[in-house]
């Protein structure tokens, strides 16, 4: 068993409505240090382990997890505990 | 009776809570921006629905940070009746006036139309009007309307009475088919369905507006006949 | 990103760039002549969206110009952001529709939230309040991944913003046919509702006046959009993705408040939004619109990027930003309404009176172009128009007739037909109920918004069948302005006025063309005979995917007044008893039909004919019959003919059947699409006023209270079904068929 | 300039609807090793560095950024680019 951590994020120059919404909000709580701020998200897989499963975790963020239109992904693969 | 409606950025039923408590139930109502936010001067504040700061982060999320909050805690302390109406509801939560939390509705989508709701408990100043067990048809319109919270919470909610609506074909995957609560002290309910959309025959339903006149008629008795 | 500065005028010249953007030798030429020198590369960009199809209509004005436009109800028709009419009590309703096909065949979710908010900024933009949005869709079948992924994304899209918005969705239309596989239509409509004399105009008067920019920040997004919207979709498009523009719903309905109270500032002289080419058109048009000139300077411009060159910020399609004329010396008064909503507005420039359109950057000229030559003086191109073939060969063939023994089977397999099927998966994920004003929300044959305060109310409605269209253009544009009149009238409404969304392929070969020429002569016909004058409208063309073009479908969307909230009308049978009626005669027509795509899986023959006479004495008799108070529900007869239309009067939760009793030929008289045909039931009590009215009505059966659907032919049962597994079916469909493994 | 990367995940427990859709979708596609997923937020902040960056970045995920009744956060805090 192995666990998969995705991260997806927005291409640079897309806007992010979001992020710029959390930043106003921030900076209107005080905290004037805050500036750009970016949200995207954060998956975690448990997945079988077999000898292609970089290549599977790939296919699966191109095809589904991530649109690649708009977004980029990076993920790592962790030995994972059972559950 | 005196009504203030809340605006919010991104609320979009500020105006249609207003016509339910002006023109449906007869009584004077106020919009009040957000920012100009002293609310001494009412005796009933509603929060409308809508997508508060875009519904960005969460639900209710950045509008629970902002001045008003404040405000509200403190009519809420000094008893004044509070609504919260689906995004007016994920507010309350957000700030804490109200326990648990809204996740996306069970199958991700946003959903719009009439459910049947289970009034459970009609011994709040909200829902005096209505039957126990009552079933009253009143829209729904979201899309994070599943609410949840854990079981000690849940079991305190059912031990006070707090569950006040419930859902007869639970639309959104809510804990224990929980439509509305109430807060222990009795004067703040939040709810995801739409009573103020429920006012007139014309549009379907006038099964809200029992609640309103829930409302009003609790005030006279305290306020008028008491008086 | 292409750099304006390192690109010199000879290059765009000798290298000619302007090809990429899409403008031909001849029109370089022409617009070397019109500036007197060789453009440089941002004027050549600023040319080269204006004078697209999107901003010019350079092929299609010859045909929009045979639309009839006017009549006593028209306030405001073609030419600014939308059109108004009258609605009595010195009230107007405003509306428009616009496509965003393209864009959502490549990013569904943002093309069709972006399309939704680009329509609802042209109504707001106008001084009114929007109150409703309808969308018209068309997509291959659902029969593969990509399909279903963009079917689901697209309604995703629009439920996302008009959600938000606070817009109540309240109406539309989805139709599933191959051709639309590779090229998927997303036409959304908004409507508004305005006090006539809050109108605003998208204009720059006034000498010295400022011009000011409000809303989202520009950003690189789109760049090139108006020009790609305007071309062939083809495999490589793919790596232009991220062209795309990225809605923000939550600034838009910021916009919306913080626009309707502007407008009643009197330090405004002009508002309009920056829709297709951005700044560009918005500036240019405001400015040639007063017969005036402009001057930008476009440092002042809020940028989201650094760096962003002259060019970039001209043909950015950011979203969200509205352009402001200004009195002079009044600034300050916009900027605090705009202040309390959390937003900026910026002094970007002033109105010149020399008729030049000018931008500086970092203290240079970077561009200067006489501006009625982007706008009024585009150029217009007169394209060549040639029969194609297969209509000859249509209109040629022996009439089709269907071979149909099982007649409740057929009636079961057209419930599962996707385009006849449920949408409710669809509209549920709409708020289509926030404002409370929606009476008759989605599921009927037009929605119903009341006017509060007054006892009216408006109707709306999209339609098009454009298998018929693409049989035969000119009948089927009568067909489409007709259906939708007849869904006004349905619902208990006096047709107003419509605007459409002509959708087609590439109109430089002939073919196409002619497909063109022909449906606006057919919609004109009928907007004429009907009295709903056509008062805005949207172009998309080369809607092609891999060469192949969409059936010809220019979308009506229509809007109806009811005089009284009373003669609101439902299209579902209301209570036992009730005597049901066909009004119209059937003959057995099934070119275009859905019982010839369900037995053949296409389309050939001859369209459905249509008489505008009869079409326009049978509306009027049974608007008439409703104002009267005789009439329980009305529903037109549509796709799938009689059968369908009998079924879907049923579902509704009412637990009722209906028993009727049907003579001749049995599958026409079931499932032909013969044209003017309604359903009505009546109170027995008004039977006999209502036959009085109605002079084309046969009384065909009764709604009954056993939950059946059963029809008999003289004395045979033909038919006998429980509605409620008639409408398990056709409620299912759509869910079932995207849940089904592609 | 510190950038601050921030992990939003839904606390054990409670029904992740997302991360149950996605699976779903990833087992018909045919990647049937794929078991549990869990689907959070991913936030980059840009903020100016300061003695009690760490105290901030604390306070602005408990304020606003996470809710504690549902989710769980944690946070990196690095060198971060100017942008
Ligand atoms: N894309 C859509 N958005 C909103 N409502 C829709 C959509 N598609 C269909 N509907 C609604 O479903 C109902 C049936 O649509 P349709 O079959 O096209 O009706 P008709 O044939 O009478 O025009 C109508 O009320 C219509 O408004
Ligand atoms: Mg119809």
């Amino acid at each position: 068993m192995k666990k998969v951590k995705i991260h997806i994020t927005l291409k640079e120059g897309v806007l992010d409505p979001q992020g710029k919404a959390v930043q106003n909000s921030l900076n209107t709580l005080g905290y004037d240090g805050v500036g750009e701020v970016r949200v995207g998200k954060y998956m975690e897989l448990f997945i079988e382990d077999s000898a292609d499963i970089e290549k599977q975790v790939e296919e699966m963020c191109r095809k589904l997890l991530a649109n690649p239109v708009i977004e980029n992904y990076d993920y790592t693969i962790e030995e994972g505990v059972t559950q | 009776m005196k009504f203030a409606v809340v605006v919010f950025p991104g609320s979009n039923c500020d105006r249609d809570m207003y016509h339910a408590a002006k023109d449906a139930l007869g009584e004077e109502t106020e919009l009040v921006w957000y920012q100009d936010a002293n609310l001494d001067a009412y005796d009933a504040i509603l929060l409308p629905g809508g997508f508060s700061y875009g519904d960005y982060l969460r639900s209710g999320a950045i509008a629970s940070t902002s001045a008003i909050v404040t405000e509200l805690k403190k009519q809420a302390e000094k008893g004044v009746p509070i609504l919260g109406v689906c995004n007016g509801f994920q507010i309350l939560l957000e700030s804490g006036l109200l326990p648990g939390a809204m996740l996306r509705n069970k199958n991700l989508k946003f959903m719009c139309r009439f459910e049947n709701l289970v009034v459970e408990n009609n011994k709040t100043m909200f829902s005096s009007a209505y039957k126990k067990d009552e079933v009253v048809s009143i829209p729904i319109a979201h899309g994070e309307g599943n609410y949840y919270c854990d079981p000690e919470t849940l079991a305190e909610l059912k031990a006070n009475n707090q569950i006040v609506f419930t859902y007869q074909n639970n639309p959104n995957g809510s804990v224990s088919d929980i439509a509305g609560i109430i807060s222990k002290e009795g004067n703040v309910l939040g709810m995801m369905p739409h009573p103020e959309r429920a006012v007139e025959d014309l549009l379907g339903s006038a099964d809200g507006l029992k609640l309103f006149q829930s409302m009003l008629e609790n005030w006279r008795e305290h306020y008028v006949a008491g008086a | 990103m292409l750099q304006a500065p390192e690109i010199t005028p000879e290059m765009v010249e000798q290298d000619k760039l302007y090809k990429d953007m899409g403008l031909t030798d001849k029109e370089y030429d022409m617009i070397k002549d019109i500036m007197g020198r060789k453009p440089n590369f941002t004027e050549i960009g600023i040319f080269s969206v204006m004078w697209s199809e999107h901003c010019s209509y350079k092929t299609s004005k010859p045909l929009l110009s045979k639309f009839p436009t006017e009549g006593p109800q028209v306030i405001q028709g073609p030419g600014e952001g939308a059109g108004v009419v009258d609605i009595g009590d010195g009230q107007g309703v405003v509306f428009k529709v616009e496509s965003h096909n393209h864009p959502s065949a490549v990013e569904p979710y943002q093309g069709a939230a972006t399309g939704v908010g680009g329509i609802i900024r042209d109504v707001f933009s106008m001084g009114a309040r929007p109150i409703a949005s309808l969308n018209s869709l068309r997509f291959g079948n659902l029969n593969t991944g990509r399909v279903k992924y963009l079917f689901e994304e697209v309604v995703h899209g629009i439920a996302g913003y008009g959600n938000c918005v606070g817009v109540p969705t309240v109406g539309g239309e989805v139709q599933f046919d191959d051709c639309y596989e590779g090229n998927p239509l997303v036409n959304a409509m908004a409507v508004g509702l305005i006090d006539t004399k809050d109108i605003q105009k998208g204009i720059a008067a006034g000498l010295g006046n400022t011009i000011m920019y409000v809303g989202s920040k520009t950003g690189r997004d789109g760049i090139h959009g108006a020009t790609f919207a305007s071309e062939d979709l083809s495999e490589d498009s793919e790596s232009k993705r991220s062209n795309v523009q990225v809605g923000d719903p939550f600034m838009e309905k910021l916009l919306i408040e913080a626009c309707l109270e502007v407008i009643h500032s009197d330090a405004l002289v002009g508002i309009q939004d920056m829709g297709a080419a951005g700044l560009t058109s918005s500036a240019s048009e405001m400015a040639s619109k007063a017969g005036m000139g402009m001057e930008m300077n476009l440092d002042s411009i809020p940028q989201r990027e650094e760096n962003m060159t002259a060019y970039e910020m001209m043909l950015s399609e950011s979203q969200e930003r509205m352009l402001l004329c200004v009195k002079k010396g009044e600034e300050q008064e916009i900027v605090d309404i705009f202040k309390k909503y959390g937003l900026e507005a910026v002094a970007v420039g002033v109105v010149t009176d020399d008729k030049m359109f000018r931008l500086v950057h970092n203290d240079e000229v970077v561009a200067d172009i006489p501006v009625d030559s982007l706008a009024e003086d585009a150029p217009i191109f007169y394209k060549d128009s040639k029969v194609p073939a297969y209509y000859t060969e249509y209109q040629a063939m022996p009439d089709y007739v269907p071979a149909v023994n099982d007649y409740a089977g057929a009636l079961k397999k057209l419930l599962l037909q996707p385009t006849i099927a449920s949408k409710e998966y669809v509209y549920d994920q709409y708020d289509a109920m926030v404002q409370a004003n929606t009476v008759l929300s989605p599921g009927s044959d037009a929605a119903v918004v009341r006017i509060r305060d007054y006892d009216k109310a408006i109707a709306m409605t999209t339609d098009c069948n454009s298998r018929y269209i693409y049989l035969d253009p000119e009948v089927g544009g009568k067909i489409a302005v007709a259906e939708a009149a007849r869904n006004i009238v349905c619902s208990g409404a006096k047709p107003l006025a419509l605007t459409d969304g002509l959708n087609f392929g590439n109109p430089d070969k002939p073919e196409n063309f002619w497909q063109m020429e022909k449906s606006v002569e057919g919609m004109s016909a009928a907007s004429l005979k009907l009295d709903t004058p056509v008062i805005s409208g949207n172009v998309s063309l080369y809607n092609e995917s891999n060469g192949q073009a969409i059936f010809p479908t220019p979308i009506v969307g229509m809007v109806g007044l009811h005089a009284s909230l009373k003669d609101i009308t439902p299209s579902f049978f209301q209570q036992e008893g009730d005597v049901i009626y066909l009004i119209g005669d059937t003959k057995a027509e099934f070119g275009g039909s859905e019982l010839q795509n369900l037995l053949e899986g296409k389309y050939f023959g001859k369209a459905p004919a249509i008489d505008l006479d009869v079409e326009a004495k049978r509306q009027a008799q049974l608007l008439t019959a409703i104002q009267q108070g005789h009439v329980s529900s009305a529903h037109d007869l549509a796709e799938g003919g009689l059968a369908v239309a009998v079924a879907e009067s049923l579902f509704t939760n009412k637990k009722l059947g209906a028993s009727i009793t049907v003579s001749g030929d049995l599958t026409a008289a079931l499932y032909s699409e013969t044209q003017s045909r309604f359903l009505v039931s009546v109170k027995k009590e008004e039977a006999e006023a209502f036959e009085k009215v109605v002079e084309d009505a046969v009384r065909i059966g009764e709604v009954t209270n056993d939950t059946l659907l059963q029809v008999k032919h003289g004395k045979e049962v033909v038919i006998e079904e429980k509605v409620d597994a008639l409408q398990a079916l056709w409620k299912g469909a759509i869910p079932c068929l995207l849940k089904s493994k592609a």
